[in-house]
């Protein structure tokens, strides 16, 4: 292949530019131009600059990240299958496997909120479904500029329309959303969106091009010009205007996307597929090369019989499109006939496009001419790695900011009023099915963890979706571990146990020596609690080059911790607290203020948070188990963001209760700010039927602190110490705040 | 008297059109063979009082086409003015 | 008494309640629907209710309904709908039998504009048997779920105790908060035997206690079996 | 050569329209305030190739916009056609 002469490639070029043009039109640097020609022995194409500059970009190579990521903890006995496939699959018993992946859809969200989110649940679906799952539930975690930036509101209505318009569509309940606004967000919002599926456990498909002489099918929708190049413009910071880098945008199409959902698994049913892979970013690239790698051959394919919405569109549109809706499929010749038969039957294309070699080679044809000639291993293992600089010291823990921190709780509740990250989500997760496929046990805004029933099982999962940007930016580390602390608690208030992670890592630029230490210490401090709590990290997704004009986002790692519940009929809701049932508070009482809502924006820089020990989440998360199932506990909210104060509130607007308390057992007078407000251990208020505190107290005993605070009861929010009434507030005026402004404001805008 | 302006709101060309591929397929099977392609766009229709100024309107009108009744990512406008 | 009863559950591309509106009848009716492909003519004789479930029929396009409302196995089912067959269309269902108008009016966008998922309280006043309004609380999720007919319409829909199912809550016009309906009307029926009813709310997502509710089977007994009693015994759960 | 049908889909007077009401509020709010009404309405645009018989086009093309294309309960349509 090398003596091939590079005169009958670079005919194809376009003459007016030079080769380093192209290089740099392909995204890649110069020294990776260098590279490929050193690696090819030749000059590449120009359909195959631009295939290399996708497959390398950070989106699609993970250039800066992987050698970091090779720490997580990715194995267990119950891992199935972990990072590396479309979505990681974990063993659930019964024969039965759940599959589940997060994924960030940041940049096409910003150019066009709308089509940008609702690709991105398409993307998401398609990589479950890939994997012959069938996809029950869907989540996702948003961040939007500061409130009071023009666009937000725009932007905040285009992404959560867009998300509805798919999901509803599709038919999958969208059971939860986390949202957050921030002022490092302004020029770069957030969208990041999850989902699980179920699948027999012997019928996982696998990206796997073997097989030579099978034969490679393209499913769905037609190609057109869409976002090409879009992973290439993914790997980019947004500069002045984001209007100057926009492809054709993509346009997503549930109905097409249902209708390739019933023809895969009906396919995959019949056992009529080798290997699969949806077409993601760089479309039809990335998946003939990730596919022949996997299995380690090559693939023939012609481009003239891939269906195309233009005609007129060239070999390099062709492979560089991102149009939506398309799979990637590889079968037995014998079984090419029902396949047409199958996608017809939908009312989609299905197209011959080529065959599986031994060779290794990725060959393209396209109208009588060969533009590409590539390994599709020499691309992929060569792909560059960086490794990007950071600062590997990481800030010393434990610094008190107790003393010269003051708060008092009218100041905290008046802030919290100001502060729309703190708000009741359901003018958002109102516009999203939820109730959908009838599983939704606990659905959004009810609990911290939501539970679904997994189809065709007696068990079901519980899902927390956490991010802490501000808490991640005083101490990465820390913040990331934090997370997965938090997560691993939340599931265990509806008695599930974790099982699995997956997360997505939002950040700015890796070039960037303090964004590259916080990606490096949140990624170390992900694989210390998750191995600490042996739980697998099995997918995920990093989205790096998040900034404008150079300021970066904050460090938002966005934890997914899916839990098992063998007995989905104990479970606890914010609703289901009732009159005069005791408010109870399980662990530590905190010692200062660090990464306190109330107060972080206030903080000297250089502070740390106090570790959290792994061994005794552990111990809660296993008595919240306990407690739930035997059915002690009605009603939970871990303590986080906005600390015990505003886990009060929740409990209080869940259940339409007041709530009396005296906090003299927790913590002396002076204090009473610090137990209010503080988010530095790890707490859970509960709320339970007053005879069966003396249950839960035992299951606590030289274990894990607990103390009962007051109960629920009547119209008023009274704190008090030793009687003497601190704070108080009719319960309404506490929960009308809590409840609508997120509405009234984007309605006043 | 009053014064109409229509603007005209379209899907640009590279751009997917969803619903004008489901429709130009219902289309086709109703017996409309020879249709090469269906585009479905927006028509705002917007009435003012007798009392205004008509060029002042349609430059405020072009401002707004651009950045509000389109969206100038995934579509185009026209203008159609019409008195009555 | 469910023995002679086999529904037939009619599935468009992107039909996507179907599968739980089988669910709830297998589960909770012992019942054995079958499923039936858009492009079919014919469906069998042994049939005795056909349901349109909910979804986005072709994807919600030009109109919600309006394209599947010209599928293949709509003649079928406007043929024997006209001649007494129960037939029931649940949200994009209802908007399916609007377009094929089979009922009258039609659905329109949301007056907020918004797709909206919640419970709401409504007012039953039966379909194949009318009785005494009862209270019952049942799941929407529609973008399209807006009611509206000229006001002959409505009021011939009055007289003839064609309106099955109303929203509670009423703006000052009399239309519903929720979705801006006409008179409020979540539901209607019609047919030569009050056999065709549209719903925009999922009876079968309220189907036992074990879910949100059990108010939809109220609905969902009237519909099968023409009566509204307390048929515990019959149900499983 | 090819040929253009434009089929346009408006509200009637009486039915509320939405995304008209938004729309209004919003225009009056960037200082269009002598507007009286905004209707938002859709567009079918259908193109044909060049072979086909236009008047054979144009009454296929009127049935089907009354019966599909339009819901005669809340909507009128009108069609302009339009040689390239
Ligand atoms: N932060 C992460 N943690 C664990 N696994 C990851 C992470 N980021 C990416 N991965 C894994 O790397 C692989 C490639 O991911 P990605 O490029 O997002 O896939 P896709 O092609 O579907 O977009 C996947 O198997 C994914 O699960
Ligand atoms: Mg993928």
């Amino acid at each position: 292949m090398k003596d091939k002469t590079i005169a009958s490639f670079s005919t194809l070029s376009d003459l007016s530019l030079t080769h380093e043009q192209h290089a740099h039109e392909a995204g890649l640097s110069l020294e990776e131009y260098d590279r490929i020609k050193r690696l090819l022995g030749r000059v590449p194409s120009k359909v195959e600059l631009g295939i290399i500059g996708a497959m390398w970009s950070e989106h699609c190579s993970y250039k800066s990240s992987r050698a970091h990521l090779s720490k997580l903890p990715v194995s267990g006995p119950q891992v199935l299958v972990g990072p590396g496939e479309n979505a990681g699959a974990i063993d659930i018993g019964d024969g039965l496997a759940i599959v589940f992946k997060i994924e960030s859809h940041n940049h096409p969200s910003f150019i066009e909120p709308f089509q940008g989110a609702a690709t991105g649940v398409g993307g998401i679906l398609r990589d479950i479904f890939t994997m012959g799952a069938r996809p029950f539930a869907l989540a996702n975690l948003l961040r939007f500029g500061k409130p009071s930036q023009k666009r937000v509101p725009f932007l905040l209505n285009g992404v959560v329309g867009g998300i509805a318009s798919y999901g509803n569509c599709f038919g999958v309940p969208t059971v939860m959303s986390n949202v957050d606004f921030h002022e490092s967000y302004d020029g770069n919002n957030l969208v990041n969106a999850f989902a699980i599926g179920v699948v027999q456990k012997e019928d996982i498909f696998f990206g796997r091009a073997s097989g030579v002489k099978n034969r490679v099918l393209y499913v769905g929708a037609k190609t057109g010009r869409d976002g090409i190049m879009g992973a290439v413009m993914a790997s980019d910071t947004f500069m002045e205007d984001a209007k100057s880098k926009r492809p054709t945008v993509q346009v997503g199409d549930p109905f097409i996307e249902k209708l390739l959902l019933e023809a895969c698994l009906l396919a995959f049913k019949e056992k009529l597929v080798v290997g699969v892979q949806d077409m993601g970013a760089a479309g039809l690239t990335c998946s003939i090369f990730e596919m022949a790698n996997r299995a380690s051959t090559g693939l023939a394919i012609n481009l003239d019989h891939v269906p195309l919405r233009d005609e007129t569109m060239t070999a390099y549109d062709i492979m560089l499109s991102e149009s939506q809706e398309r799979m990637l499929m590889v079968v037995a010749p014998k079984d090419v006939a029902r396949l047409k038969q199958i996608f017809e039957h939908f009312g989609l294309d299905c197209a011959d496009i080529g065959h599986v070699s031994g060779d290794g080679i990725v060959r393209i044809h396209h109208k009588g001419h060969d533009v590409v000639e590539l390994s599709a291993t020499l691309i992929i293992e060569n792909a560059p790695r960086y490794r990007r600089s950071y600062i590997s010291e990481i800030p010393a823990l434990r610094q008190s900011i107790k003393d010269g921190v003051n708060v008092d709780v009218a100041t905290a509740v008046e802030s919290f009023k100001n502060d729309l990250g703190q708000k009741d989500l359901t003018y958002i997760t109102s516009q999203f099915d939820h109730h959908i496929g009838l599983a939704t046990i606990v659905g959004p805004n009810v609990a911290d963890a939501v539970l679904i029933k997994v189809p065709n099982s007696r068990k079901a999962v519980a899902l927390s979706l956490v991010s802490h940007g501000k808490l991640c930016k005083i101490h990465a580390m820390e913040g990331a571990r934090r997370l997965i602390f938090q997560a691993a608690l939340e599931v265990s208030t509806q008695g599930a146990e974790p099982v699995g992670i997956t997360n997505c890592l939002n950040f700015g630029s890796p070039e960037n020596v303090p964004v590259m230490t916080d990606l490096k210490h949140a990624i170390d401090g992900m694989a210390q609690a998750a191995t600490s709590l042996s739980v697998p990290v099995v997918s995920g997704n990093v989205s790096l080059y998040n900034e404008t004009k150079g300021q970066p986002i904050l460090p938002t790692l966005a934890i997914c911790l899916v839990g098992l519940a063998d007995t989905p009929s104990c479970y606890t809701k914010f609703s289901r607290a009732k009159e005069n049932h005791r408010l109870v508070l399980l662990g530590e009482l905190p010692d200062d203020y660090t990464g306190a809502e109330a107060v972080i924006d206030e903080l000297p820089s250089g502070m740390s948070p106090k570790p959290w020990d792994g061994d005794f989440i552990l111990c809660m998360a296993a008595i919240l188990r306990r407690g739930v199932l035997d059915d002690l506990i009605d009603c939970a909210s871990v303590v986080g963001r906005g600390g015990l104060l505003l886990s009060l509130i929740k409990i209080m607007a869940g259940s339409g209760l007041g709530a009396d308390l005296d906090l003299a057992s927790i913590c002396p007078r002076d204090e009473l700010s610090l137990a209010l407000l503080s988010e530095d251990a790890p707490r859970v208020l509960l709320a339970m039927s007053e005879d069966k505190f003396a249950a839960l107290a035992k299951l606590c005993e030289n274990l894990v602190p607990i103390n009962a605070l007051g109960r629920l009861h009547g119209d008023e929010f009274a704190i008090k110490h030793q009687g003497q009434i601190i704070f108080s507030e009719q319960k309404n005026v506490l929960i009308a705040n809590f409840a609508t402004s997120l509405e009234e404001y984007l309605a006043s805008h | 008297m009053s014064k109409k302006t229509r603007v005209v709101v379209t899907v640009k060309k590279d751009v997917l059109d969803p619903a004008g591929v489901a429709i130009k397929k219902e289309l086709v099977r109703q017996g409309l063979v020879d249709i090469a392609d269906v585009r479905v766009g927006k028509v705002i229709d917007i009435t003012f009082r007798h009392n205004g100024d008509p060029q002042k309107h349609l430059s405020l009108i072009k401002a707004v086409s651009h950045n509000l009744l389109s969206n100038p990512v995934v579509e185009d406008f026209a203008l159609i003015s019409d008195d009555e | 008494m469910t023995e002679n009863i086999r529904p037939a559950i009619i599935v468009f591309p992107a039909s996507n309640c179907e599968k739980d509106m089988a669910q709830v009848l297998q589960e909770v009716f012992s019942l054995s629907p079958i499923l039936v492909w858009h492009t079919e003519t014919h469906l069998s004789n042994d049939i005795t209710h056909v349901i349109l479930p909910g979804g986005f029929s072709f994807g919600d396009y030009l109109r919600a309904g309006a394209l599947a409302a010209h599928s293949p196995i709509m003649a079928e089912v406007k043929r024997l709908a006209r001649f007494g067959l129960p037939t029931l269309g649940v949200c994009n269902g209802f908007q399916i039998l609007c377009e094929a108008k089979l009922l009258p009016g039609v659905l329109l966008r949301n007056h907020h504009d918004r797709f909206v998922c919640t419970v709401s309280r409504m007012t039953w006043f039966g379909a194949r048997q009318t009785h005494v309004p009862q209270t019952i609380h049942l799941p929407i999720a529609h973008r399209d779920g807006r009611f509206y007919a000229g006001d002959a319409t409505i009021d011939r829909l009055r007289e003839e105790d064609g309106i099955a199912l109303v929203y509670d809550d009423a703006d000052e016009n009399g239309d519903a908060l929720v979705n801006g309906a006409k008179a409020c009307i979540a539901g209607i029926v019609g047919g030569p035997k009050r056999n065709i009813l549209g719903l925009m709310p999922h009876p079968e997502r309220m189907a036992s206690e074990h879910m949100l509710g059990s108010d939809g089977l109220r609905i969902l007994k009237d519909f099968l079996f023409g009566q509204d009693d307390e048929r515990q015994n019959d149900c499983k759960l």
